[in-house]
């Protein structure tokens, strides 16, 4: 059986613009060129047996102006997790889909454009599928503040109870007072 | 007129009684609450015992339970669903979500208040609320049924358009339903009892 | 229901071809169906009784719980986690727990950790029950959902005891475990786990070897080792095909690595081979649950935390797996400095078995078998939304 | 039969039946609830049920046809209910033998058939179709077990056939005389009945109940009294070919209860067939067994 540094490695062997580090126990990290990324999956998939696309994770780093994508790949046999880190830039966000080679990250692709509005080149498939009924912006983004939206869009209900007494709520006092008298 | 609608024969006390003796509730879960709903029907809870029973139609179904927070798209297939029941029908609003948003108050999915919508008869408070609130909840709507004040449901024949108003605000336009309310409402001469 | 009453499609896929109009029809399963885990819907194109195509249509449960958590503190953040899936909220808990921990370098006493593992096995054992009365559902023994959901509540009551919540127990903190266990509860889950031993042998006779769930479910949804891989099963849909893969052993966290369990595989691959593979697993649970009781060592159960509402967590990321009771469960969690996670993006287990899988499997399955067959994948659809 | 007491007879003798199915169903569902280990519902359940529909405020019809086919279905099976013998009402019985009970039992799922087909749900169409694939299962068995009895007794008539069951007592009952017409009739009558494993037709899980799909309230309330009455009717014709018949009442509610509760205990453990399954079940066991009976009378 392998171990990280093995893994470690032959990343840099292959993959000289590379930067690989152990995180802890069975976690491998390699942050890549953006251009290296579909061979590098492919390599990881045909040739380094790590056959499991287990999710691509999107991070908006919204003072970089630039988009993280993380890919994970685990492989069955090695037991250990190789992720994958790329950026791209934030505006107009647009990267090469994967899913030729792993057919799971139609979902992930799909989810991340929902949310964050990345567009992945080569998905036959990006409908939206949670959002239907969504037509504000990407919401995972860092600049939509789901907390302003909710307050603003959604109606709430004024709380009112006996016991929060005249000071929390003068309404519902005014109306209290009169009952009571 | 309104007196006479409110003043119930004896043999209407009756007939209510005994419907009230039967509730078929729609088996839609729309939220994290209906993991709750099992164990209330099984084995250990059993509310067929009251005569309350899941149907799995809403042509059929009595009571539309709405068990936890409701996210834009489910609200339309719920209120696609409530006009497809047929009256008198009952909404139970189950879970804190429903009451105030509950714990996805700051969510930009989930709509706050239920009763904006469509006529609540009764909220369950909790998060989530055990089985034994949903079945002593029942027994509070059956007795309401049994003493005739379970009117809740014509509150959406009377103020159809505060509730249409409120459904396309948060749909962001007009949706069709393909129930006509208003006819509904003149075709089998619903009026309200206490208004 | 309410899809299927309203939209009711009498739409006719666009004739190509003008004698090939009234081959195909669609018809919508869902989200109002019996028929349909939870909150969710299936679009099926029909040909007679055989579905041609089949797409899913989830967001039903969508509440944004990413976009929550980035909005609250990392102390808030474990009260939100256990409604993410709700029929085995534990994992949930447990990868939030300890990815704050491996970002924040945070020890946890070696009595939470045992604790940790037989709330997370408990847990599989209530959600593989509650499957298999769904799974009966489906092919209308009604009996079995009786039966399986009551004795299902007895593991609630023991969840109820220890952490006071019947379905979100809240439990799993950043550090250990809220609480120890009360007085005489190892006694108390002794009792369960000889109740639901014994009462094994009945679901086998009325539900595993029935014949009408071998007639129905067998050759039902075959998912051949091959497609497995590549389509990205996990869990004990992969091991139906007899791949030996669980992560408790494989990435191995808590302490799995010293308790013996063993990890059941079947080949057939099929709805039937799926449902027995669960029915396997309940009995290592049992085991693994009392090598916990049996063999837990004493000591403290939470390392205190500095102050929640100061509490900074140094910047980082991880990317933490659970096996649950569907699947790979994993939560990747980036960490800025700040009091409140930078981002959390959730695996749910069921993104794969229950979207991309189930679109496949159902093809040339007949309208019957649909509900079977999503049964039997164990997807759920709330993992899918979040 | 005086004029006076067959008036009578044809008045209450729908209510009569329809108390006797909320009984029956009644005791079915605490039955059923008991093996599920639970409490059950009220022992009148489906009489508060109905009661309850029949006074739903609003009705959505789709169309004439489905106001008529409610009625078809529940004026088709009372008119079923007068061909059949009761214990103490055997008049019509007396003009139309069991060939015109064949044919009226087909009126009610024809009805049903016209007024699903009005409301152009396709839940509702699959489950008409699968109710009228799974006639061909049972009902050719049922058939032959009726022609089988026929030629055992020389008679079409039921209450000839009855009395010459009782002449013998239990050795002249059709399931002692021919045990596999009586169990090949069994089946039939279970898959007539629609319960588990030949649930095909409603089905909760696949197609949402089929038929009754868009049947709410009043039309709902009129087949809930339907299905009442065609418990008791279906009941009532196996008993009169191969239980003997009934002296009184007393040994018919045994009877019924007694048969009943044999269906409702294979119910409880069983699932549903597929379909194919089902139609392919009635072809492989009890038509052989039906033919074999019949051939069995013949020598």
């Amino acid at each position: 059986m392998t171990n990280e540094q093995d893994i470690i490695n032959r990343i840099e062997a292959a993959y000289p613009d590379a930067v690989c580090k152990k995180k802890q126990e069975r976690r491998v990290e390699a942050c890549l060129p953006p251009d290296r990324l579909f061979d590098f999956a492919g390599r990881m998939q045909s040739h380094w047996n790590f056959p499991h696309l287990s999710a691509i994770s999107c991070v908006d780093w919204i003072n970089e102006g630039e988009f993280e994508l993380v890919y994970h790949f685990w492989s069955y046999e090695e037991k250990i997790l190789v992720s994958a880190k790329i950026r791209i830039p934030r505006e107009e966000a647009r990267f090469i889909s994967i899913t030729e080679l792993w057919q799971p990250a139609k979902f992930f692709e799909r989810d991340i454009h929902e949310m964050f509005g990345v567009v992945f080149e080569g998905n036959d498939d990006l409908e939206k599928y949670i959002l239907t009924e969504w037509e504000g912006p990407p919401p995972m983004r860092k600049d939509f503040v789901t907390r302003d939206f909710a307050n603003r869009f959604y109606h709430f209900k004024e709380y009112e109870a006996e016991w929060m007494g005249p000071q929390q709520n003068p309404q519902a006092a005014d109306v209290q007072g009169g009952s009571n008298e | 007129m309104s007196e006479k609608l409110t003043q119930r024969t004896a043999w209407n006390r009756v007939l209510d009684k005994l419907s009230g003796r039967s509730l078929w509730m729609l088996h839609y879960c729309t939220g994290c609450g209906a993991i709750e709903l099992p164990p209330t029907m099984t084995g250990r809870f059993d509310m067929e015992r009251f005569g309350i029973h899941p149907m799995v139609t809403p042509r059929q179904a009595d009571i539309l339970l709405i068990t936890g927070y409701l996210s834009v798209k489910t609200l339309k297939r719920v209120i696609l669903t409530y006009e497809q029941m047929q009256s008198p029908k009952w909404v139970v609003g189950f879970g804190s979500c429903t009451i105030n948003g509950g714990m996805y108050w700051n969510s930009y999915a989930t709509v706050k208040s239920l009763d904006q919508y469509m006529p609540v008869e009764l909220y369950i408070a909790g998060c989530m609320p055990r089985p034994e609130a949903i079945i002593s909840s029942f027994n509070e709507l059956i007795d309401r049924i049994g003493r005739g004040e379970a009117n809740s449901w014509k509150d959406y024949y009377e103020n159809y358009d505060f509730y249409r108003k409120n459904q396309e605000h948060v749909f962001g336009g007009p949706i069709n339903t393909r129930t006509d309310v208003k006819s509904d409402k003149e075709t089998f001469r619903i009026q309200s009892a206490g208004k | 229901m309410s899809e299927v009453l309203e939209r009711i499609n009498r739409s006719f896929d666009e004739p190509e071809d003008e004698h090939d109009e009234v081959r195909e029809y669609t018809l919508f399963i869902g989200p109002n169906h019996p028929g349909i885990e939870g909150n969710f819907a299936l679009k099926l194109s029909l040909e007679g009784d055989t579905i041609v195509r089949a797409k899913t249509d989830g967001g039903y449960l969508h509440r944004g719980f990413e976009k929550l958590m980035e909005e609250r503190l990392f102390m808030q953040n474990i009260a939100i986690v256990c409604r993410i899936c709700v029929p085995d909220p534990d994992p949930n808990e447990e990868n939030y727990a300890r990815a704050v921990e491996a970002i924040a370098g945070i020890e946890v006493p070696e009595r939470a950790k045992w604790i940790r593992v037989l709330v997370l096995e408990l847990s599989r054992i209530a959600s593989h029950l509650f499957t298999f009365g769904g799974h009966a559902g489906t092919i209308g023994l009604y009996t079995m959902p009786n039966w399986s959901i009551a004795d299902r509540d007895r593991i609630l009551d023991l969840f109820e005891e220890l952490t006071g919540g019947r379905v979100y127990h809240i439990y799993n903190m950043p550090g250990g475990v809220r609480r120890d266990f009360p007085d005489g509860f190892e006694r108390r889950v002794h009792e369960v786990m000889d109740y639901i031993e014994s009462r094994l042998p009945d679901y086998d006779d009325l539900f595993f070897n029935n014949a009408i769930l071998r007639k129905r479910a067998e050759g039902i949804g075959v998912l051949t080792s091959d497609q497995a891989i590549r389509w990205g099963a996990t869990g004990p849909n992969l091991r139906a095909v007899g791949i030996p893969a669980d992560l408790r052993r494989d990435d191995t966290y808590e302490v799995y690595d010293k308790l013996e369990f063993d990890i059941p595989t079947l080949t057939g691959g099929d709805a039937l081979d799926r449902l027995l593979v669960r029915r396997k697993e309940i009995e290592e649970s049992i085991r693994i649950v009392r090598q916990v009781v049996d063999n837990i060592p004493s000591g403290k159960v939470w390392n205190k935390q500095p102050n929640p509402l100061k509490w900074r967590v140094p910047a980082g990321d991880a990317y933490v797996r659970t096996e649950s009771s569907k699947g790979e469960y994993a939560y990747y969690m980036v960490s800025d400095g700040g009091q409140r996670p930078y981002r959390v993006h959730v695996r749910g287990a069921s993104t794969t078995h229950g979207v991309h899988i189930l679109e496949n499997l159902l093809v040339g399955t007949r309208i019957e078998d649909a509900s079977q067959v999503m049964f039997s994948l164990d997807a759920c659809p709330p993992e899918v939304d979040r | 039969m005086s004029t006076v007491s067959l008036v009578l007879w044809i008045i209450f003798l729908p209510f009569i039946a329809y108390f006797l199915g909320v009984l029956l169903l009644g005791w079915g569902k605490k039955y059923t609830a008991r093996l599920q280990r639970r409490y059950g519902p009220y022992l009148f359940q489906v009489f508060f049920d109905s009661i309850k529909l029949l006074r739903k405020r609003t009705n959505i019809s789709h169309g004439w046809m489905q106001d008529v086919s409610v009625l078809m279905l529940l004026g088709g099976t009372i008119l079923t209910m007068y061909f059949v013998p009761f214990p103490g009402f055997h008049f019509f019985s007396q003009y139309g033998d069991f060939l015109v009970v064949m044919y009226l039992i087909l009126v009610p799922s024809l009805g049903m058939a016209l007024g699903v087909g009005e409301t152009a749900n396709p839940n509702g169409s699959i489950g008409i179709s699968r109710a009228l694939q799974m006639l061909a299962g049972y009902d050719i068995p049922f058939a032959l077990a009726f022609i089988g009895m026929a030629m055992i007794h020389g008679s079409t008539n039921f209450y000839e056939l009855i009395l010459r069951q009782q002449e013998l007592g239990i050795a002249g009952w059709g399931i002692v005389t021919n045990p596999f017409l009586g169990i090949a009739a069994l089946f039939a009558l279970h898959g007539m009945m629609g319960e588990k494993p030949f649930e095909v037709v409603i089905a909760p899980h696949e197609i949402a109940t089929g038929p009754m799909t868009e049947m709410g309230g009043k039309y709902m309330g009129m087949m809930m009294i339907t299905h009442a009455l065609q418990v008791v009717v279906e009941l009532t014709i196996f008993i009169n070919l191969f239980l003997g018949g009934a002296e009184n009442w007393i040994t018919y509610i045994i009877k019924i209860f007694a048969l009943f509760t044999i269906i409702l205990s294979v119910n409880a453990v069983f699932g549903r067939f597929r379909v194919d399954d089902a139609v392919r079940f009635f072809w492989k066991i009890p038509l052989p067994l039906a033919v074999i009976g019949v051939i069995f009378v013949m020598i």
